[in-house]
């Protein structure tokens, strides 16, 4: 067995172990936790698709490794943008609580 | 020559090992959070220095040798900040046994 | 069983124990500190997979910036912070959850065993085209020459996710400064940090820019760093953010895209295609990016970390 | 901190710009093409390092840093071991306790560097101020002579930064 299967094994468990934790979880927040490791997972699939290929004096493929960096970049964007709803959200229902 | 200077890197860079192995057994071993604080900056500090020390001499230039100790120096200043930021969080938690 | 992996088996343990400790920690706290620990983790396997560039970004982002995104969020949220064990789902759905998600990941794995050999590869392409766009980073060059769509796509999206977050102020608060970053007990070591790294990372960060056009680097890691030397210096209090309805602050966030689009449309005449570089000048377009987008990207992730406006606008 | 006049401004900026001239130079190595590069990162920094640290009119004494320097590298390595020592020893000879310490040094930057120089030094961690400003330290063995110890390294680092220049 090479490094980038056993990695390959360790991200499908990581996958596994991302989607348990976001559908059990019932805090918003750990749900988000949780879907930014199974989002880890994924993206070390790519890694590994990447190392499987190197060629022509490279250590890997550079397009999966490419589309992983815009990936890490778009999943920080949808973190923060999550985040800041379940803030906003919070803050609403505190409001609301307050009136009644 | 090249055969002491590699023979200085070995011992110097197992001795920084061993500095790690013996923050990281305090880490686990002391009795509350202020006194493992002590096992991670003081043991892990010396452990890294030695570390850097030892693979001065297998740089090609100075300028990478600069890098090294640059290194070290950004590590104590995270390691001194953090340790007092973490001390008092835990002063004002965690009462003194 | 070689040395190298003996190392990847241990490192591949540990990953796997910081990511059940995430899923499995009683509270939030532990947990995202799981994640972080977890992150960092994560760049020594891209390491391992030989993926420089994708470790750099895995260790700003993946691990750093949202960490102290997730930990700001936990400390805000922890008096809503129900004791978790009364809310947890019962035992039978947690059984048909975790059997599916086992199936799930065998598939995976049977998928990862079963990947073609020899490994289809663009590799030898990249390599081949990468003298025309004279970069010495492949990476870097599909980042920013073969698809450098995503990459613009990419910029639009971070815009798109400050509008986002910006929008979910209230209207009272539109326009004004987000809340204040400060830590509540202000601390002498912090704000020492503050004044003494921030210029040291801006070295560095420029430097993981200026280097990523022919060796492991390019602007998102770079602009991470000093991105996060901002937020460093507005959680030390010697800085606050920026009211989001000045100028130079729209005008900083926007440039990046707008220089790439602007350089992506003028190609239109002068090499023939939306995005394509007219010969001789794909490595000088490609810096002038880099560095455009650079700050843009610096700034946005600084403020989406702050957060939406929490203040009114001084008159 | 006195404010600085003309001069010492001046080489503060030479100083720094210097500096991260250096780091530039350590990080990407002499090649002309990529100093430009360095030119900007290091005017950039300097700029955000004087907003940030205005320069003072202190001025450090190479001697006497050169002294508090070895003096530091030698207890650093001494407080390594000391905690090494008690970690690995069976009996775990552990005396923890706090101990109040006065500086002579105002709150401020330079009190902050030096309560991050003895986070690192043998025993002590700071671990923030008691109602009447003194720093509490917390100790790993508190029969050791802290406060004097502490009131030393204070003396070899105001005078290394040149910061008793008022009092020569």
């Amino acid at each position: 067995m090479t490094g980038a299967t056993l990695f390959g094994l360790c991200a499908a468990v990581l996958v596994g172990l991302g989607l348990y934790g976001a559908i059990v979880h019932h805090l918003i927040l750990r749900r988000i936790v949780a879907f930014n490791l199974l989002g880890a997972g994924a993206f070390l699939l790519f890694g590994v698709v990447a190392r499987r290929g190197t060629g022509a004096g490279m250590g890997g493929d550079p397009v999966p490794q490419a589309l992983v960096i815009t990936g890490i970049v778009v999943a920080f964007s949808a973190t923060a943008l999550a985040v800041a709803l379940l803030l906003r959200l919070h803050a609403v229902r505190a409001a609301e609580d307050a009136d009644r | 020559m090249s055969l002491l200077l590699d023979i200085f890197t070995v011992v110097a860079v197992s001795l920084g090992a061993v500095f790690f192995l013996a923050g990281a057994v305090g880490l686990l071993r002391f009795p509350d959070t202020l006194t493992r604080l002590h096992a991670l900056t003081k043991a892990d500090n010396v452990g890294l220095g030695l570390i850097v020390l030892g693979l001065l001499p297998q740089t090609e230039r100075p300028l990478a040798a600069v890098k090294l100790i640059v290194a070290w120096l950004l590590v104590q200043l995270a390691s001194g900040t953090v340790s007092q930021l973490i001390a008092r969080t835990a002063r004002r938690t965690e009462p003194p046994a | 069983m070689t040395f190298a992996l003996a190392f990847d088996c241990g490192l591949a343990v540990l990953i796997l124990a910081m990511a059940i400790w995430t899923i499995a920690a009683r509270t939030t706290f532990p947990a995202v500190v799981g994640f972080v620990a977890y992150g960092l983790l994560l760049t020594l396997v891209w390491m391992r997979l030989a993926a420089p560039d994708v470790a750099l970004t895995e260790a700003a982002i993946g691990g750093g910036l949202t960490g102290v995104l997730l930990l700001g969020a936990t400390s805000r949220l922890r008096a809503t912070e129900p004791p978790a064990v009364s809310e947890r789902p019962s035992v039978p759905f947690r059984l048909a959850v975790a059997g599916l998600c086992t199936l799930l990941s065998a598939a995976i794995a049977a998928v990862v065993l079963l990947l073609p050999d020899p490994a289809p590869t663009l590799a030898p392409e990249a390599a081949a085209k990468l003298s025309l766009t004279g970069v010495g980073n492949a990476v870097t060059a599909v980042l920013l020459a073969y698809r450098a769509l995503d990459t613009l796509l990419e910029s639009a999206v971070l815009l798109l996710a400050l509008v986002g977050v910006w929008s979910l102020a209230p209207d009272r608060f539109w326009g004004g400064a987000p809340r204040s970053l400060a830590l509540r007990h202000r601390d002498g070591s912090l704000s020492l940090l503050g004044q003494v790294l921030p210029p040291i990372g801006i070295v560095l960060g420029v430097y993981i820019v200026w280097v990523g056009a022919d060796a492991p680097g390019g602007k998102f890691q770079g602009a991470t760093i000093i991105g996060a030397m901002w937020v460093l210096t507005m959680m030390a209090g010697l800085q606050t953010p920026p009211e989001i309805s000045q100028a130079w602050v729209r005008v900083i966030l926007v440039a990046g895209a707008a220089f790439f689009l602007a350089v992506g449309i003028a190609g239109f005449w002068l090499a023939g295609a939306f995005l394509a570089y007219p010969t001789g000048f794909a490595k000088s377009l490609i810096v002038a990016i880099e560095v455009a987008l650079t700050l843009s990207v610096a700034a946005t992730l600084g403020l989406l970390v702050a957060g939406p406006p929490a203040r009114p606008v001084r008159t | 901190m006195t404010p600085a006049d003309g001069n010492a401004t001046r080489r503060a900026v030479f100083a720094r710009a210097v500096g991260f001239i250096v780091l530039w130079l350590a990080l990407a190595g002499p090649a002309p093409a990529d100093l430009p590069a360095g030119v900007v990162a290091a005017a950039a920094a300097t700029w955000v390092s004087l907003r940030l640290v205005p320069p003072s009119a202190w001025r450090v004494r190479p001697a006497a840093l050169a002294r508090f320097v070895v003096r530091f590298l030698v207890q650093s390595v001494i407080a390594g071991v000391d905690v090494a020592r008690r970690a690995l020893d069976p009996r775990l000879p552990l005396r923890t306790g706090f101990v109040s310490y006065a500086p002579h040094l105002p709150p401020g930057p330079a009190q902050s560097a030096f309560c991050t120089l003895t986070s690192l030094l043998p025993g002590t961690v700071p671990c923030g101020t008691d109602d009447s400003g003194a720093l509490v330290i917390h100790c790993l063995d508190v029969d050791q002579f802290v406060a004097s110890q502490l009131a030393k390294e204070e003396t070899l680092f105001v005078h290394a930064c040149g910061g008793d220049r008022d009092n020569d």
